[in-house]
């Protein structure tokens, strides 16, 4: 059930160029893959609130991971120890537990938000997690000693090769797809989630997706956030998402 | 404690405060942060009799202390809707169904199909949706439309008729006497300023139906100038919005003429604005030792005319 | 260097940017910040035949993202502001003078008076002045009044004339006609938006004079889309105005159609914003390898047409 | 010459029941009586910028002093040491240098902000400088102590007894107007304002109110802060004023 919580700023680090982790105290709880809204300003500019993923959670603490891209990360990342947020969640449907053993996370840049948390739950509940990760560059591979250290497998590309496989990740992917038909969690820009799911298809392999949206409610009333599903009918990304089965939506 | 209730038409409702249609869905979503029979009704999406697609994505995009959205009317069609009206019931607060349609004949029949069931409180008649193609504001702009369409309305139920205006008008009052005489019970106002947006990246409009409602804080002034002209032009209640986002706005709208509020967009930022707003209206009541808020409509007109 | 200039009817601007009118004063209060020649033209407040007191105070109130005014077009009359205006021309950049009134012949008076010296380079008519009694917002809401009052300005200047219009009305390409077809050379949109505050202490509106006009950033998404609507519907420059305080909300403008753009209440927050767009705008061009600003005008027309 | 200028905060200290001293770092010069506006928010809302007194001034620093009222005042006093404040400024007609001797500068509650600096200016130039100070309680007679110390001669008055003579200030300057003819300098509450212009008048005394007016520009270019003068002309308290001679405008 999604509440309205003032949480307060126990820590905030930049972990990367222009990536901010965000660590809030408050009772929290979220399935992965779920996103709350952030109030960023307690003025009327800017308006609305910001979606941002469920990078970790525990009993008393939500942790947010974000890149600063505009006026309202800019001044979330103005924020200090001590402050308070206006937080609404847990919102949305996250990534479905499945009964497979073997499963795929595959993380564009700042896509691997949600994945971390995904990660740790997947493996409490006994999965073997390999995570793939891409980005442009090393520096947006951000966070790579953390899902390093935790997958139980690990694999790497960048477009520019500053790091693991030069590449797109994808390309990294085929053969294991094809023998051990794993279940694909991806998040990541549309290109990336769209390549991930061509190839999971032709892999007769599941495959989950991650979708973002300019969202105003976020809660499934204004019907600001939709994507077209495969029959042409609009779907709210804040409710029946933000993760679908990649054949509903591409 | 001040009596907050008040009357639209036939219509009482325990307090002045409601969500503005198409910013509460219906209903359901925002249940889980508050009991939603603290509102004085629920007001649910604007309801077509097919069922509707809506506008293509990129539907909303923020703006200076607003928002403008191009959701372009996607509902279920009345048949579909009328099911989820009646999960509201057990909410004990009137249920207040928003109409809309391409012509005549189709918002004809979104009443008659509620008709056959005791469930809505009263029809609020949106002549002024600025993001469907044909139908819409356009039936809001012209006086004689206005007249028509709830002249073919009124007959069809004996239930409060609300008509909601649009603001993109040159003289709001001129459509407010229209729908009156037509028989309306209550009007609404305003809905959405027709806006946009460019994104100067990508060079072209962000939202894909280039122009948008615009609403939030940024209209309120607007809303309000409007709510202070058409009461002063007719004698049935108005609902006021635009804007609200607190109680002190709220209050404001009522001083100006209004006899209920709805609130929209402030939804989206604070989902427990509504009770809020109930909340702080009763205290200013109290704090200036009002019984009713009755009292205070219009206020601020006998305020001036007693000054000037 | 991407080439800024351009053309309004025979008038030449070195580039796109100038302050609006009433926001500017008679020049001389932001020449400390700044020198006024890096402007496109300097556009002084509305004048006109005789001295006006303009409205008793309080005159202006903050609103979200925005304010609202009801100056009431204070100005010392034609004669005082002739002296004032040709004291700018030491900056070497255009002077465009705003002229209103409540009659015709009142402004036919301010144009004559100002004819008699080589000093205006263009006049800028303002039909949509929300804050006056009688003329003002009325002339500009009315098509064929408009028609009647350019029609009989166009024969006293060889000089630009420039319409200026207001947005609050049902269609403001009709009004837009009117004026291109009475000869207008250019046109100057938005004025601002009628609006109220109501102070809930002292139950009664904020401004003494009732209602103002809105204006700042909560109004862009309004003006940006009246521009895109009349570039559509005219042939003649459009000067984009309403809520613009930063480059990227100007070329947001002449992406939808305007040739030029004007800066009002961002001056007051900002005393430096019309160098600092001028420059931004630049800059713009300049990253997308323009070589002039007239390539982007009315960019994202062409785009969607191109993608529909 | 007024210009716009980024100011760092150096300090900003609670001074007396929501009454704040906010020290800025910058180049800065005014006269007394003059004023600055101040950006209390980089986004639109809220939209205007805010106009303070100067409480005093050095070469390098700028000090206000004001009350926490409303929304623009509520987000200045969250700022720290440290952030940085856009200031335009100096602003207005400030106090004007006077050739008698004898002074009495006349403050009402927080209306004491631009008479500090306008007390130490005064006695740097060799003046006697009366100080008289009223406010409802003896909690508004901010910062009561400097002016006490500071002061050739001061008397204080609380509306509520609870410092100084019980009942307005005005009360306690009667005699010494009429015997010693002292220009007086006001700022204040209108109220105030009106009742020691009135008894200035009346003992033939010169003297000169501060006014307040909703302002949006600050330089004289918007006419919205108007005041009809005794012809019934509105002028600007933000270039004729924000100081006055009482009979020109009461
Ligand atoms: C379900 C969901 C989960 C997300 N999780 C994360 C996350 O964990 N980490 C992270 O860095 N980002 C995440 N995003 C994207 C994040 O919401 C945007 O980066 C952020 O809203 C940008 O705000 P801004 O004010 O800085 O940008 P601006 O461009 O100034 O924002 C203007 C408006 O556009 C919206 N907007 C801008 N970019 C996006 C975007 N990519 N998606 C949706 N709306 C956008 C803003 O919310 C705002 O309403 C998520 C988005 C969604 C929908
Ligand atoms: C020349 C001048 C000098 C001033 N010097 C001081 C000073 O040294 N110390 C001090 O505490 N206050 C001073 N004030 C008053 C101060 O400007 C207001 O208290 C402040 O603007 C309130 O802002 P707010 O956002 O907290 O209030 P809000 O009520 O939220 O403000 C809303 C709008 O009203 C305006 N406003 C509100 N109150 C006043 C007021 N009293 N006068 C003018 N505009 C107002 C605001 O500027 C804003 O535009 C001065 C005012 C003027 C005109
Ligand atoms: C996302 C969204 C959807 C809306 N849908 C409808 C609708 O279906 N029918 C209607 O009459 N008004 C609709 N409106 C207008 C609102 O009911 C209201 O009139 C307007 O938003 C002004 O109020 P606000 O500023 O509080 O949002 C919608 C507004 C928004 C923001
Ligand atoms: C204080 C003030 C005074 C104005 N006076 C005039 C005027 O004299 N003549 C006129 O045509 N427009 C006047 N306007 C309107 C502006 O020129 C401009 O059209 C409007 O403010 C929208 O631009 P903005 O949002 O950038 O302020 C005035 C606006 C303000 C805020
Ligand atoms: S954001 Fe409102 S329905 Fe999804
Ligand atoms: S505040 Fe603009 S003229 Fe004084």
């Amino acid at each position: 059930m999604p509440k309205k919580i003032s949480m307060e700023i126990i820590e905030q680090e930049n972990v990367g160029s222009n990536v901010y982790r965000l660590t809030l105290a408050g009772k929290f709880s979220a399935q992965p893959g779920q996103f709350v809204q952030v109030a960023v300003s307690t003025a009327y500019d800017p308006f609305l609130k910001r979606p941002f993923s469920v990078h970790d959670c525990s009993a008393n603490t939500l942790t947010l991971l974000y890149r600063r891209s505009g006026r309202g990360t800019s001044l979330l990342a103005e924020k200090k120890a001590g402050e308070k947020l206006e937080v609404v969640g847990p919102l949305g449907t996250g990534f479905p537990m499945v009964t497979e053993d073997k499963i795929i996370l595959v993380a564009g840049g700042i896509g691997s938000a949600p994945l971390f948390y995904l990660l740790k739950t997947l493996q409490a509940a006994g999965k073997k997690v390999a995570f793939y990760y891409g980005a442009r560059s090393k520096n947006e591979l951000i966070l790579r000693e953390q899902y390093q250290m935790l997958a139980d497998e690990y694999m790497e590309a960048t477009d520019d090769g500053s790091c693991g496989h030069q590449g797109v990740v994808t390309e990294l992917m085929a053969d294991v797809l094809d023998e051990e038909k794993p279940v694909i969690f991806a998040c990541g820009p549309d290109g990336m989630l769209r390549a991930v799911a061509k190839l999971a298809k032709r892999n007769k392999c599941r495959c989950y997706v991650s979708l973002e949206a300019h969202m105003a409610c976020g809660v499934g009333a204004c019907l600001g956030c939709v994507v077209p599903n495969i029959r042409g009918e609009y779907v709210r990304v804040c409710v029946e998402g933000p993760v679908f089965p990649a054949v509903e939506v591409f | 404690m001040p009596d907050l209730t008040v009357s639209l038409g036939k219509l009482v409702l325990k307090n002045p405060v409601m969500p503005a249609s198409g910013c509460f869905g219906y209903g359901e979503e925002y249940a889980p942060f508050y009991d939603l029979s603290s509102l004085g009704a629920i007001v649910v999406k604007g309801t077509t009799a097919k069922p509707w697609q809506g506008n293509a994505p990129q539907r909303i995009v923020e703006t200076p202390a607003g928002m403008l959205n191009a959701i372009g009317l996607q509902n279920p069609g009345v048949v579909a809707a009328k099911a989820k009206i009646s999960q509201l019931l057990r909410y004990r607060t009137p249920v207040i169904v928003n109409v809309s349609g391409h012509s005549i004949e189709e918002y004809k029949k979104v009443i008659s199909v509620l008709e056959e069931e005791n469930t809505v409180a009263a029809y609020e008649i949106n002549i002024s949706c600025p993001n469907v193609k044909a139908g819409g504001m356009t039936f809001g702009t012209d006086p004689d439309i206005v007249n028509k369409l709830i002249t073919a309305l009124r007959p069809l139920t004996e239930k409060t008729l609300i008509v909601k205006l649009s603001p993109n008008v040159t003289d709001i009052t001129e459509i407010a006497v229209a729908a009156e005489s037509a028989g309306a019970d209550a009007l609404s106002l305003i809905n959405t300023l027709v806006g946009m947006a460019i994104d100067i990246e990508k060079k072209r409009p962000v939202l894909a139906n280039i122009t948008g409602g615009l609403s939030g804080p940024a209209v309120k002034p607007v809303a309000l100038r409007m709510v202070w002209q058409v009461t002063d032009a007719v004698n049935i209640p108005v609902i006021g919005m635009g804007g609200i986002s607190s109680a002190e706005d709220a209050v404001e709208f009522i001083l100006a003429g209004a006899t209920a509020v709805a609130i929209g967009a402030a939804n989206f930022v604070n989902p427990t604005v509504c009770p809020e707003v109930v909340a702080g209206i009763e205290e200013y009541l109290s704090s200036y030792n009002y019984t009713s808020v009755r009292e205070i409509v219009g206020l601020a007109k006998r305020t001036v005319n007693t000054q000037s």
